[in-house]
């Protein structure tokens, strides 16, 4: 990676959306849509609300299937100097082996994604996000189908994220994401009524980024991966809260669709405040908020 | 290396109400108007801070190309058009767009029906402009639930231009909820017997939910075609997020999935639009 | 109570310290800051960070323990027609037995709220919090001790808050409240360290309302005992998200150090609210957005 | 029915930048006023909305009883002073106080030393104020990085009161980190030769904490009694939530526990202060 910054998935499309806005070239990676087997329509609308300092979202996996993805999204990615990690999810362990193997034979595939944590679908992989014994299931059949670094997304709706995190680097996870959107709700008071269709959603943006931050701290003390931490970045400064907390990377989420450019703001405000600092190797500031008693 | 787009800082010029609730922005933003198209929207970001985070679609309503300047007609219906209200002229305002796909302009002799309920009718004013140059004539309908929120005879204040409206070509019409201005009653009530008398080829509609569906009925019931403008929710604007869902139906009827309001939209063939139930 | 508007605890003090902003006589009832067997001296500072839309705190339970609390700030409380509700805390099942006896023979204690959810505590009832089996002791070990109504407070920082919930209906909770606060962190980047010196702290503010309303929506459909909602509360349409997702009373917090007035607000804009709406009794909001497939 | 107190929606008056950074700010806000004593603070929300969500507190700088103005002296640290800085006169200020306890006024014919450091002066000119018309002399020595920053020799700037720090009777001293101005070096420098020459009998100090360390060092060496005001973190500043909290001693001098800066201080007496490290 050129830089420790990409996108958050489902936030940036499948790369064209933000093109016009964004010099793809210069995004560390590129984290698309989650992708599923088969196309999936995902939820009625209304599918977004805004609360405070934060979105929820229900969009309900809407994805046009991996086959679509490898035909069409794919092909375009690969013009652009740009590791593509595809985010993949599953209503059972089969579902996330079958789509790692179908991606195995497609060219340009940097990693995968484990999504087993998103909210917003009944089957579509929650419960094996909150379960240590269902996280190492899907991760070892993901691994034993592909070559590619499998990086694990993990759930903040959990009581120890840190126990999820150990089962997934049991299981041979390359690295660890964190976080996917916390559970909420919103009820429309005019009428009534829940305000998203789908009842609840998750919720991102700046509101989540403490939840974020902690749940790095605690898993870098605890799991020796790669940990890509996201939740509620909008600045350099909070990428560098996850950085010191322990990330080694950092995904732009809710934040591009308050400013297009804000992944390339993140980048260039890094840099600069590795000028200001004399820092020479970001990696110096991995986990630097631990001191001494760090690992 | 690629030349970006990004939002602009646009200066606002002059920011003041027209009718109840209801207030004209000019915005000082010239790569937005040349860019341009008649139903097309920008997303504005009302907060210089985080509160309200997201950023607000509001149609163009005007454009005037060679001094640069746009408008937007919008209610202040919570808290960011609230914001919007309170800035002033020489403040900059950051604007991402023209964004969305909007209507199609008609072919030369067309015969038109434009109809807009309460503030939906803001960007057929662009349109009228648009086709002011153009030989196409017909309607403008207009209808609000009384005569403070009528839109359409209210577009001169706009700026100088009623001959924009081109009344020589387009006649007008009101409808009101109260009947304190034109025909009492709903707006569809003037658009049913134009569609029955066949005096329009098409139809193009912005406004309400349940208006637009009722204009889509009339449309299928006399087979016109026409172009409607939706509203959903909003995430991104630019089509990544998938926030804006809207469904639609494929050539055979069939229901062929969600689009984006934002891009395949905001404007959709009135026929492609499935009007579920929103919970 | 005179109407549904409490205040949270620890975010009132003890009564006098808004007593010069709130006529005390208007709140339904007031939940003073945690209460422990013997003093506690809380952490070292800082204990506050502000956070999007939110803080952080860890206070660590600074309270000057039962005896005094029923000394000094008991008696000035009696003074106001005011439910007086006392959050109690503890290390071990057996602390919060006697503290819930001790305030037995205290008179002008209306009810006992059960503290297992403080996160700022290293043994101070969270581990009770997030293990059915630790609420259910605690709550029979209190209401042993007590005739007083027992509400457990929960923590949102749990795989299953229904799971935590059901098992304090069953061990005989009277009501429930919800939530306490998230469970986060921040960063101080130029000293690069956590900012707070207990490290974590907890979140709370308008940030966290999302999964305040969730967590009372998922609570209403799944135990039937009167839920105190609080998390986020600022205005009343706040307060009647919580009430349509479920809530019988809520709870104003955070929003007191910004605007002091903030539970007298609230208590106003409910009351404006129903007679707008031609709503006779607040009963009729309580879970309104279940419909009819809520209980 | 009780008369409650609440925050104030005081009218800006003025709100310039007098040193580099540093701003001054006049309000209108006659009920502070009259209840204001020197060393007390005001909590102060920057934002009308939710972001940032905190008040701030900032020390009351400078009163007029008779016109009911007050000022704030503030540094733009961060957001919120930031927002401060934006806000233009006719704009109105939610202010919360005056709160916490202040500076013992000093008895007749006692001899002071005021020390500042930084942006930490702002309280010693209201305190100045309230001594003018009293029998006190002494020395106010004003700590900064460089000129610029000077606080105290700035003061004037607040307003036409030069005679207010009644130079007659209080001596001026300056010392700066750079040499710029005054004393090569720190404040505490100025405060130690006239503590070890019994010149005065007591010392109120404020500044960062580093330099209030150092001057109750000092105090303790020679014996001789003093007031500091701290800054901590805060939440609600009325004394409910327990966020600013600070160690202090006993009679006994041995930890008596945590006291709220917004309630029992800010300014505390020099020997109550435990300055254990902060992590
Ligand atoms: C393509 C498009 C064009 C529009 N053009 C105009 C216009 O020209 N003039 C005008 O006055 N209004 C227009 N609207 C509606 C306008 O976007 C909303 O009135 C506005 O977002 C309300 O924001 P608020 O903060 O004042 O209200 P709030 O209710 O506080 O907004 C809360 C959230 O809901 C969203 N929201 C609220 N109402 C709508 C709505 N009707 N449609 C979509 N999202 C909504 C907001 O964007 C925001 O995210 C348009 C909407 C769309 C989708
Ligand atoms: C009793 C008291 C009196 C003060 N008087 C003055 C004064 O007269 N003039 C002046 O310029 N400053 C004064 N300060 C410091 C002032 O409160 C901070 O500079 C200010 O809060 C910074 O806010 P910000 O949003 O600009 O900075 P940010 O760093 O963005 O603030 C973030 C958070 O940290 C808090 N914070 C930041 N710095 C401090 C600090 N030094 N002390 C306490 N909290 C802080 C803020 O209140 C806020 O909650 C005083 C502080 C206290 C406690
Ligand atoms: C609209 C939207 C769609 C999302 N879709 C996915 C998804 O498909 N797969 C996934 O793993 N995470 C998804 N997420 C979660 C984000 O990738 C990210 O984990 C979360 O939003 C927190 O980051 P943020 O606060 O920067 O947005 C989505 C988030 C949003 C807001
Ligand atoms: C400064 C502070 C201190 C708190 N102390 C306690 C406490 O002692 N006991 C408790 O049960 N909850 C405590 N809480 C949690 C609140 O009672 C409440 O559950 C939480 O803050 C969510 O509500 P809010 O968002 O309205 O603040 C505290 C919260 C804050 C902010
Ligand atoms: S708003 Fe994001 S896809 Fe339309
Ligand atoms: S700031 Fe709340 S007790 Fe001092």
């Amino acid at each position: 990676m050129k830089n420790p910054v990409t996108t958050a998935s489902g936030t940036f499309g499948f790369g064209p959306e933000y093109a016009p806005y964004v010099d793809l070239n210069r995004l560390g990676a590129i984290v698309v849509k989650g992708t599923t087997l088969k196309p999936r329509a995902g939820n009625p609308p209304p599918r977004i609300v805004e609360t405070p300092a934060g979105i929820l979202n229900a969009i309900g996996l809407q994805n046009p299937g991996v086959e679509h993805f490898i035909a069409e999204a794919l092909p375009y990615l690969r013009q652009f100097d740009l590791p593509v990690i595809v985010n993949i999810a599953g209503d059972t362990e089969d579902d996330y082996a079958r789509l790692a193997a179908r991606l195995e034979r497609a060219p340009g595939v940097a990693g995968l994604e484990v999504n087993i944590s998103c909210p917003n679908v009944h089957k579509g992989g929650l419960q094996f996000g909150v379960d240590p014994e269902a996280a190492a299931g899907v991760v070892r059949a993901v691994k034993a189908v592909t070559t590619r670094p499998v990086i694990v997304k993990l759930s903040p709706n959990v009581t120890s994220i840190v126990e999820i995190a150990e089962a997934a680097a049991a299981a041979g996870a390359d690295a660890l994401s964190m976080i996917n959107t916390l559970l909420g709700m919103a009820i429309d008071i005019k009428h009534r009524r829940p305000f998203l269709a789908n009842v609840t959603g998750g919720l991102s943006g700046p509101a989540v980024r403490p939840v974020a931050v902690r749940a790095v701290w605690q898993v870098y003390r605890a799991v020796k991966l790669p940990i890509i931490g996201m939740g509620g970045v909008v600045t350099a400064a909070d990428a560098l809260e996850l950085i010191m907390a322990g990330a080694t990377a950092v995904a732009v989420g809710t934040a591009s669709f308050v400013n297009p450019r804000a992944a390339m703001d993140v980048i260039d405000g890094l840099e600069k405040f590795m000028t200001d600092n004399g820092v020479r190797d970001i990696n110096e500031l991995v986990g630097a908020a631990h001191g001494k008693d760090g690992k | 290396m690629v030349s970006l787009k990004s939002a602009v800082l646009a200066e606002v010029l002059e920011n003041r109400e027209v009718a109840a609730g209801i207030r004209l922005l000019w915005l000082d933003a010239p790569a937005v108007c040349r860019a341009a198209a008649p139903g097309q929207f920008v997303h504005v970001r009302c907060a210089e801070n985080l509160d309200p985070l997201l950023r607000r679609p509001l149609s163009i309503h005007a454009v005037e190309r060679g001094k640069g300047r746009m408008a937007l007609l919008y209610q202040v219906a919570g808290r960011g058009t609230a914001l919007l209200a309170a800035r002033r002229p020489g403040d900059r305002l950051d604007v991402l767009g023209p964004l969305g796909h909007g209507f199609t302009i008609p072919a030369p002799g067309r015969r038109m029906a434009l109809v807009g309920g309460g503030i939906g009718a803001a960007p057929l004013f662009f349109l009228c402009q648009e086709l002011a140059e153009r030989d196409v004539s017909g309607y403008i309908l207009a209808g609000a639930r009384s005569r403070e929120q009528l839109i359409v005879p209210s577009l001169p204040a706009a700026g100088p231009p009623d001959e924009w409206l081109a009344p020589g070509r387009f006649v007008r019409r009101a409808a009101t909820d109260d009947g304190s201005a034109g025909h009492h009653g709903p707006v569809t009530d003037l658009l049913a017997p134009l569609l029955a008398g066949r005096e329009v080829d098409a139809v193009y509609a912005c406004g309400p939910r349940g208006m637009l569906q009722a204009v889509c009925a009339l449309l299928k019931r006399y087979r016109v075609p026409g172009q409607v403008s939706l509203e959903e929710r909003m995430g991104c604007g630019v089509g990544a997020c998938l926030a804006c869902a809207c469904r639609t139906a494929g050539e055979d009827g069939r229901p062929s999935g969600y689009q984006r309001v934002c891009v395949e939209g905001p404007v959709f063939a009135a026929d492609a639009v499935l009007w579920e139930d929103r919970i």
